[in-house]
Parts: structure tokens; C-alpha cells; sequence
């Protein structure tokens, strides 16, 4: 019975994500919730999941996909950081050298990491694509940083701090909810805690 | 905690004008963008970043932009941009002693090389900012989006999804106002439900992801929803991917703009390649 | 599991069908094997010579149906109206002039010209819908199917809605097939279709259906309330008909009794003993 | 927003007083304020100007402890199945109990009663995978979600839009329930024949101002007026409005359900004969 193009559906679902990481970062200002997708708690939390769409756009639908979502984020931050209110947005990020070029390699190396876990549980691959996508983002970031401003790589993961580890469980977490959200199933514990 | 928040999502931040920059043609402004930005981007020589600051300058002011208002998030981020900057000329000096040395105390040792280094940066930083906030403050962001389509199209020939990528970026400006106001109804019912989303405490730090939870997995679910659902209405209306579609909007460039283009891209190459000479010639003459 | 069996349905050009069902009779799945969204396991859906399997003819047949779905956000594609109406003949390739003219003829079909230039979410979502029934009109179909259109609107955004498809099958001799489950929606049609557990389980002129009030009852779906009102006045006066349809009827013919006795003389009566004036005071029944 | 030039004042002079043990309905077309005026009762949203009391305690006080509010006013949003979360149903409607600091067991407790209150039952239901679930599932779901803060208050907007007529039925027929549970009602609908049958008292509203407050008798009892607002008058009462136009019944007639009409028409016909 079905006939559906799978190539519109790519299309909507593509920008269903840029927008979603648009959205993500329109400022709110609510608490720690500087946006939706950046949290900060003072002294020194500040966690973004603003990889999470485009770790989800390459899992769910391939390269590609992850690609154009990811090129859209760079593209996005560059612009923002332009911007004002920028809400998590930095100065820096104004030279695409360090705002769009690593975000093109988020999306291939998530599905890489995912697909080379094939015989693994479904829940560890989400967690591999998870860790994987945005290790990327944050490594290539930092190296961009070096190269541009010629800080020392080590100074700018110091700088980031603890955070880097907190990013990696957060977007883990986030990304086996949606995708188990997405495909209609659960995955864990297979019954509720009440 | 009250929740009020914005209703008219603006995505770029468009000031209305009249001025040259305003009326060019969205193709010109975004290949003059892209001449520019290499041409910032990968100078090294501090003469020639001089001369992009300078020339960012004069298009910011023919464009009647307020220069404050430009500036704005790059005073912002400038304590975090010294930081980082007073370290490179840390490690720079303490790497290799080259140039005159102003400074040392120990290990730590201020060279003129590091610090042109370092002005350079900041230079260009600068000079990127400017140019990379005027198209969107001087042109409504589709535009911008009928701009890049245009100008991709030659890429359709070599198998480039050209009309794909500007249907991604039409249909995603549309649904982020639509997802901006699913996400505050969100966060009004989860709050209505007793979660409270200011009530983190840096304390607990794995407690981050699960407050994230109830807002972010609605968004996509319902995003992921509407999908679909736009994906049937599409091809109900005969959306095919790829096949040869007329275009209800064109674009007119005129002959201002080709001049604006052709201009710029000698511009450039002429500052790349005369920059330094002409100054050595201008020092020179001095001596 | 079979979404639809033993459906035999032919639609006739220039008809006004209302397709009633709860949630899972399939009315849904039948909509969209009008237009190729869908296709039949058995069997066949023929769009006027073409078969819907015929893949040649997925285009010509789906610019022959419209389809307009339930969520309006979820069908605009365009951050501009004018752009989204453009959207389909765009699509078909259709020479720039002869776009621009049918962008104009269709919005103002659904009376939106003034809103040509704003952004979709602006609109209210009587608008939104109107947009989309334009963008289905400026691939000039012959059929236009509403496909729940109705369902997420306020009243008034459904009384838009209908007004315009109404008028279209008037004026314009466009086929409306409508999928609703607002069984007040199927008043005025030509014909209306029940349906439940994928099939056909009635077929004919509302008035006729609506008679059917027992079997109504058993697929679980409400009768309006003017029937049901005629319906109540029949059991009680065998002389007053049991199948109107409207509020136009119902008062002509209650006013018909009361021409016919003189009832003017009696209102005093009726005044004094029958009607108690409406509770205006609050909590008596706590 | 506030101070801005898209500043847009969406209410400008709403009065209403909702007593314990009510069902209330508020009437009005889209934009006429409805909705904001119901993010008012859990405190959702503040009053810039005037003075909104909840059990008693004013809304604007900057001490009010705003949870402890959001708890026994339980506000049910449209289309609330949007904001489920959870991967399992229980998980899903234990979020609220949860963060009260309740013990396991009256958490339990309290998502059984809550499920059970809206027909899903407990052990059937609550390791189902939330998103595998059917529409009319998801939005008993997240109803159940707010029922298990166990509010005194039910605030609902346009609780059955989108649902098919049977759905509908059974979904009111819970909400119902309620009220004999001693939970007051407050509920926004277009649909006006549904709030004639069960509200005791309506509101209708109107670019943010309450042009209307009444018994449905005494609303309903003025078609012109709602017509003139731009409302969905219920069909026998515009039956019985044309015929009092025509004389046949007198000006005080007031009918907004089938029931009444029959009898209201009966009686017409009756006196005919």
C-alpha cells in the first residue's frame, strides 16, 4: 500500500532538524535554561546539546542527512554569533574556519561510529553515535580555536573543562530518548519504575 | 518564574533601508560576502587585514548599520577573546623567540612576532563580524534563500540537489516559529505538571540531562510528526524530488550589480596581491 | 489486517460527498487512495481513465485531486502565502505568467488576496486552511478531497472552510469529497458515505441516513441535533416529519402548525403555565 | 515582550470568580483571550495590572509559593498528548508525583488512581512503550499526568478537540467523573452544545473582556447577542430563537440542549392541537 517517495521525506525531515536547532537556541533566559538547548549554572556548568539534532538526523537517516544538518548548524552559529541577544553564542564562532567546518564532520563520523557498531545492542550504538558526534564537535572546535588564534589546544580543553564530560553524558541520554521516542518503542528497562 | 516569551521569532535581524547595500541584488551581496570572506579569511599579513577593517568599515557606514549595534557581541565576548588571545601570545613567545623581544621574566616572554599575531586575530575577527552580520541586517533572510538557490544552480549540472537544499532551507525557516511556540507550550504544560525548570543546582550535574528531558523529546517527537505529515501533503501536490520546476519568485539583478561583483572580486585580488607592495613602496619612499 | 475490504465506491463528477467514520473506519486510508498517496494489495482505484497503480499517471492524477489534509501547519511549505499557492504548479512546471495568473485566481477564490505577502503563522487557522485549499486550486483539479480539513478548526474556521468548498462545487463544478467525522458537516451534501471497520456500511442522501438513527446509534455516531429534534417531534406528533435537516425546516414547519391553529391566541397561556424563566440565580443546586 | 513594540495586550478586562465544586466554561472565538486567561489560574502567567486571587492569595505576590498552586490547580493544555515524554506510560504520569517528594508507594498510589480515573487500567497499562500508543491513548495519558498531582482545581482547554464523537463521548464522560470526586471544572470548548449540557456557569469572552457571565439558561437565552460575537449558537436554539422572532414563543424562552427543545417544542405543538 505504501508509496512514498523516500526522497521528500529526507527533505522535510532534514529541515524539521535545522529548525529544531534553531530552536534550540532561541534565547529564554529561564533559570539555568539560557535556550532550550544550552544550560548554564554558575560557577562553571555550561552544557550545550546543539550537536543532539544532527547526531539524530545521522543516525536516523544516514550521511547525508547529517551532513546538511550539521553544515546548517555551523552555518546558523556563524551567523549567530554575529547576533545579539546571542544567547550562547560566542564572538569567536564569527570566523567559519571554527564555526562551520567542524560541524560538517559531526553527522559522517556519528553515523560511522553507529554503523560500525552494528552487532552491538541498539542502545550502546545510540550512545557509540552520541559520544562519537559530539567528541567531534568538540575536539575539531578546539583544533579550529588553536589554528586560528593560535591558542594551545590544551589551554582551550581546560578552558572547557569538565563540562566536555558532561556534554557527552547529556547528549547520550538525550539522544536513546528521542530515537527510542521516534521509533515508537522503548529501549531499557522494558517496564516502568512506578 | 513567569513565562513570556517571544511570540514573533525573527530568524536573521533584518533592519529595513534604502541604502545601496539594502537595494543590491541578494546574489551580489552573497558573492561579494564569499570574495570577502576568503579574502579576510586566509590573509596573513597584517597590512592587508588593516585594509579589510577599513573596508568593512566603509560598507558598514553605507549601509547606515549603526556600528554599536554591530559591535555589540563582539564587546561582549571580547573578555573571553583577550584571554584566549593573551595566551597564544604566551605560548608563541615561549615557543619561538623570533622578532624583538619587549618582555621576560622567566619562561615568559613577550615577542613583537606574537603580539602581530595576536593584533592580527583580532583584526579579523573584527573584520568578520562585520561582514558577516551585514547580509542578514541588510536583506530579509528569504531572499538570502532565493539568493544561494540561484547562485547554486549552476551545481545542478553536476548532479548538486539544488532545488533539495533550497526546499530544506525554505521548509525549515517555516517551521521554526512553529516550533519555537510548540516549544513554550511545552514548558508551560511541563510546568504546569510540577517540573520546574530553574530549580538545577550545579551540585548535581547528572541531574541535567533529565530536566532536559521533558522539553526536548516533545519537541522531536512532534517535529518528527509534522514530518511526515508535510511529506504526504507535498507529494500530494505533485512535489518531486529533482524534477524540472518553474520558480515564482526570480530574482532581477541588474546591471549595478554585475559592476558591484566584478568590482569586489578585482578588489580583492588587487588587495591580496598589491596590499604589502604597495606599502613597502609607500615605506620606501619614507626611509 | 486489512485497512479497507470490499470498498465499491463510484464517485460521480460535480457530486458533493461527505465521508463519515470514526477514528480507524478507514475513511482516511479511502481518502488518500483518491490521489496515489495510497494504493490498493487488491483490487483498483481508477481516477477518471487512469489507473491509480498506473505510475505514469501518479501526476496527472494527483493534479486532478487536491488534497487538503487535517493540520494546516503541517501542509504550508512556503514562509510567504502567495509562495505556498505557487507550490504545486510549480511543481508541475508551469511557464512563470501562467502562474502568476493562477496564484491571483485562487486566492481570490478563497477570498485571501490581502494576506498575499504575510507569513503563514500569522494566520488564524481558518486562513491557514483557506491557503491550503488555494494551493490545491492553482493546480486547477477536479476534485478536491478535505481530508478531516475540518477537524482542528474553531467553529468559525469550519464555516469558512466549508463556505468556500461549497461555493466551489457550485460555481466551479469541482467535486468535494469530504472526510469528517462532524456529522452536522454531511447537511449538505449530495451524498453522504458511513463507513466503519474499512467498509462501506451506508450509502445514500443524508436525509435518507439520517432517518437510519438506531444503526447510527450502533456505529456509535451522533445524529444532529436539528434531525434529532425532528426525529423526537415525530415520535410525539405522528403528523410533524421525522426528516428534517435543517433549522430553516424545522421552524417552517413548526410555523406551519401554528398557521394552522392560530396559535397567536393562545400565547398568553402558554407564557403564563409552560415556560419557567431561566435559572439567573447561582449555587441553587449545591 | 514587555516594553517592546510587539508588546500585545491580551487581556484587557477579564472578571471572573470560579467557586469550589463548579464546572465553569468559558466561551469566546480564537483570540478573545481564553487561553491566557486560563495560564492566570495556575500562575502560569502574572497579571501586569489587577489582581488575580487564587485560594485566596494573590498572584502577584512575588512570595507566592507557585508550586504549591500549579499543584492543586491542574491545567490541561490543547492537544496534551504533545507533551509526553516518557518512554512508559506509569514513568509518564509519575513525573508530576515524583518531583512532590512522596514516598514509592503513594506515588504508586497516586498513578494508579490517576489512570484509573481516565479508563486506562493500571497493570494493563503502565509498561506500555508511551509512543506506540494511539491518539486518543496518549492524550488519556497526559490527562492522567496532571490528575495525579490530584488537583482541587481541573483547568481544561478544548479537551476533545480533534477526537471522533465516540472518543469524545468517553473522554467526557471521565471528566465528568470528576466533579463528583469534588474536583471543580474550569473548561474552554467551542463546543457549545457540550458546555450548555454540563456547565453550571459560563463566561464568554471577547477581545479579552467578559462580556458575558451567566447560567447557560440566561446566556443561551440571548442568541442575538452571541451571534453578534461571532459564536456557534447551538442548532435548537436557534430553532427556538426563530420561532420566538416569529411570535411563537415568548422572548423569555431559553433553550440550549435537545432535551429542552423537545419539551420547549412539544408543549408549542401541544397547545396547537
Amino acid at each position: 500500500m505504501e508509496n512514498r517517495s523516500s526522497v521528500t521525506r529526507k527533505i522535510v525531515i532534514t529541515a524539521v532538524l535545522i529548525a529544531i536547532t534553531i530552536v534550540l537556541s532561541i534565547p529564554l533566559n529561564l533559570g539555568p535554561f539560557i535556550s532550550l538547548g544550552f544550560i548554564a549554572i554558575p560557577p562553571m556548568i555550561a552544557v550545550t546539546i546543539l550537536v543532539v539534532p544532527t547526531i539524530i538526523g545521522a543516525v536516523l537517516e544516514g550521511p547525508i542527512v547529517g551532513f546538511i544538518v550539521g553544515a546548517a548548524f555551523g552555518l546558523f552559529s556563524l551567523f549567530l554569533a554575529a547576533q545579539q541577544p546571542a544567547g550562547s553564542a560566542n564572538a569567536i564562532f564569527v570566523d567559519p574556519i571554527i564555526s562551520v567546518v567542524p560541524r560538517l564532520f559531526i553527522g559522517p563520523v556519528a553515523w560511522l561510529v553507529y554503523t560500525a557498531m552494528k552487532s552491538m545492542r541498539e542502545q550502546w550504538r545510540l550512545v557509540g553515535a552520541a559520544v562519537a558526534g559530539t567528541l567531534t564537535n568538540t575536539i575539531l572546535v578546539i583544533g579550529a580555536i588553536a589554528l586560528r588564534l593560535g591558542v594551545p589546544f590544551f589551554v582551550t580543553l581546560l578552558s572547557v573543562g569538565i563540562n566536555v564530560v558532561l556534554e557527552l553524558i547529556v547528549a547520550s541520554v538525550i539522544v536513546v530518548a528521542v530515537v527510542s521516542a521516534l521509533r515508537g518503542r522503548a529501549s531499557g528497562a522494558g517496564c516502568s519504575s512506578v | 518564574m513567569s513565562f513570556e516569551l517571544s511570540r514573533n521569532i525573527i530568524i536573521g535581524q533584518y533592519i529595513p533601508g534604502n541604502t545601496f547595500v539594502h537595494r543590491l541584488d541578494p546574489r551580489a551581496k552573497i558573492l561579494v560576502t564569499l570574495f570577502l570572506l576568503f579574502g579576510i579569511s586566509f590573509t596573513r599579513s597584517l597590512i592587508v587585514s588593516f585594509v579589510y577593517l577599513a573596508t568593512m568599515l566603509v560598507i558598514v557606514w553605507s549601509a547606515r548599520v549603526p556600528l554599536g549595534f554591530v559591535l555589540r557581541p563582539f564587546v561582549r565576548g571580547l573578555p573571553l577573546i583577550l584571554f584566549f588571545l593573551g595566551f597564544s601570545v604566551l605560548w608563541l613567545g615561549w615557543q619561538e623567540p623570533a622578532g624583538i623581544v619587549f618582555f621576560q621574566w622567566g619562561w615568559i616572554r613577550i615577542t613583537s612576532n606574537a603580539l602581530l599575531m595576536a593584533v592580527l586575530s583580532l583584526t579579523r575577527l573584527i573584520s568578520l563580524l562585520l561582514l558577516i552580520s551585514l547580509p542578514t541586517l541588510t536583506t530579509p533572510i528569504t531572499q538570502l534563500t532565493y539568493g544561494m538557490e540561484s547562485l547554486l544552480t549552476p551545481l545542478g549540472y553536476v548532479g548538486l540537489p539544488v532545488h533539495d537544499i533550497a526546499m530544506i532551507a525554505t521548509i525549515s525557516l517555516r517551521f521554526v516559529p512553529i516550533l519555537a511556540e510548540e516549544m513554550e507550550r511545552v514548558i508551560k504544560a511541563q510546568a504546569s505538571r510540577g517540573g520546574e525548570i530553574g530549580a538545577l543546582s550545579w551540585r548535581e550535574p547528572m541531574q541535567i540531562g533529565k530536566a532536559m528531558l521533558p522539553l526536548v523529546v516533545p519537541l522531536f517527537v512532534n517535529a518528527f510528526r509534522r514530518a511526515e505529515e508535510m511529506a504526504v501533503a507535498m507529494e500530494a501536490r505533485c512535489y518531486v524530488s529533482g524534477a524540472g520546476r518553474t520558480r515564482f519568485v526570480q530574482l532581477h539583478a541588474h546591471l549595478i550589480d554585475y559592476v558591484v561583483v566584478v568590482g569586489m572580486l578585482c578588489y580583492v585580488i588587487a588587495v591580496w596581491y598589491g596590499a604589502d607592495l604597495a606599502f613597502n613602496a609607500v615605506l620606501a619612499r619614507f626611509a | 489486517m486489512h485497512a479497507l475490504a470490499g470498498v465499491n465506491l463510484t464517485i460521480e463528477r460535480g457530486e458533493y460527498v461527505v465521508i463519515l467514520g470514526h477514528n480507524g473506519s478507514g475513511k482516511s486510508t479511502l481518502a488518500q487512495h483518491l490521489n496515489t498517496l495510497l494504493w490498493p494489495t487488491q483490487g483498483a482505484v481508477w481516477g477518471k481513465e487512469w489507473n491509480t497503480r498506473d505510475v505514469k499517471r501518479t501526476l496527472d492524477i494527483r493534479r486532478t485531486v487536491g488534497m487538503v489534509f487535517q493540520h494546516p501547519d503541517n501542509q504550508i511549505v512556503a514562509t510567504v502565502v502567495e509562495e505556498d499557492v505557487a507550490f504545486g504548479p510549480e511543481n508541475l512546471g508551469i511557464p512563470r505568467e501562467e502562474l502568476l495568473r493562477r496564484v491571483d485566481w485562487s486566492l481570490e477564490q478563497v477570498e485571501m488576496q490581502a494576506y498575499r505577502t504575510r507569513a503563514p503563522h500569522q494566520l488564524s487557522g481558518g486562513q491557514k486552511q483557506r491557503i491550503c485549499i488555494a494551493g490545491v486550486l492553482a493546480m486547477q483539479p477536479e476534485v478536491l478531497v478535505l481530508d478531516e480539513s475540518t477537524a482542528m478548526l474553531d467553529p468559525q474556521g469550519r464555516n469558512e472552510v466549508l463556505a468556500i468548498a461549497h461555493r466551489l462545487n457550485r460555481e466551479q463544478g469541482v467535486t468535494v469529497v469530504a472526510v469528517t467525522h462532524f456529522m452536522r458537516e454531511a447537511v449538505d451534501a449530495d451524498r453522504l458515505i458511513v463507513m466503519s471497520e474499512g467498509r462501506i456500511v451506508m450509502d445514500g442522501p443524508p436525509r435518507a441516513i439520517f432517518q437510519e438513527r438506531e444503526q447510527l446509534r450502533q456505529l456509535h455516531l451522533d445524529v444532529p441535533h436539528v434531525s434529532a429534534l425532528a426525529a423526537e417531534l415525530h415520535a410525539r406528533f405522528p403528523g410533524f416529519p421525522g426528516n428534517l435537516l435543517t433549522v430553516g425546516e424545522i421552524v417552517k414547519e413548526v410555523k406551519k402548525w401554528g398557521a394552522q391553529y392560530e396559535v397567536r391566541n393562545t400565547q398568553h397561556e402558554i407564557r403564563d403555565t409552560d415556560f419557567a424563566a431561566p435559572d439567573a440565580t447561582r449555587n441553587t443546586n449545591h | 515582550m514587555r516594553g517592546t513594540p510587539l508588546e500585545v495586550k491580551a487581556i484587557e478586562d477579564i472578571s471572573m470568580e470560579i467557586r469550589r465544586g463548579e464546572i465553569v466554561g468559558i466561551l469566546g472565538h480564537t483570540g478573545s483571550g481564553k487561553s491566557t486567561a486560563i495560564q492566570h489560574l495556575n500562575v502560569l502567567l502574572r497579571p501586569d495590572e489587577g489582581t488575580v486571587l487564587i485560594f485566596g492569595q494573590n498572584a502577584a505576590d512575588p512570595k507566592l509559593d507557585v508550586r504549591s498552586i500549579r499543584r492543586r490547580v491542574g491545567l490541561v493544555f490543547q492537544l496534551p498528548e504533545a507533551q509526553l515524554f516518557e518512554q512508559y506510560v506509569g514513568d509518564d504520569v509519575a513525573y508530576g508525583p515524583r518531583k512532590l517528594n512522596l514516598s514509592r508507594e503513594e506515588v504508586r498510589a497516586r498513578v494508579r488512581r490517576a489512570m484509573e480515573a481516565v479508563g486506562l487500567g493500571f497493570e494493563a497499562y503502565k509498561d506500555r512503550p508511551t509512543f506506540s500508543l494511539s491518539g486518543g491513548q496518549m492524550r488519556r495519558v497526559a490527562l492522567a499526568g496532571v490528575l495525579a498531582l490530584e488537583p482541587e482545581v481541573l483547568v481544561l482547554d478544548e479537551p476533545t478537540a480533534g477526537l471522533d464523537p465516540q472518543a469524545r463521548r468517553q473522554l467526557m464522560n471521565h471528566i465528568l467523573e470528576l466533579r463528583n470526586k469534588g474536583v471543580t471544572l474550569v473548561m474552554v470548548s467551542h463546543n457549545m452544545e457540550e458546555m450548555a449540557e454540563i456547565c453550571d456557569w459560563l463566561f464568554v469572552l471577547a477581545k479579552g473582556r467578559t462580556v458575558m457571565a451567566g447560567a447557560p439558561a440566561t446566556i443561551f437565552g440571548q442568541p442575538a447577542q452571541l451571534r453578534e460575537l461571532g459564536l456557534d449558537i447551538p442548532d435548537v436554539t436557534q430553532v427556538t430563537d426563530e420561532l420566538v422572532a416569529a411570535d411563537l414563543l415568548p422572548a423569555t424562552t431559553s433553550v440550549c440542549t435537545l432535551p429542552q427543545a423537545v419539551q420547549t417544542i412539544s408543549t408549542l405543538l401541544q397547545t396547537t392541537q
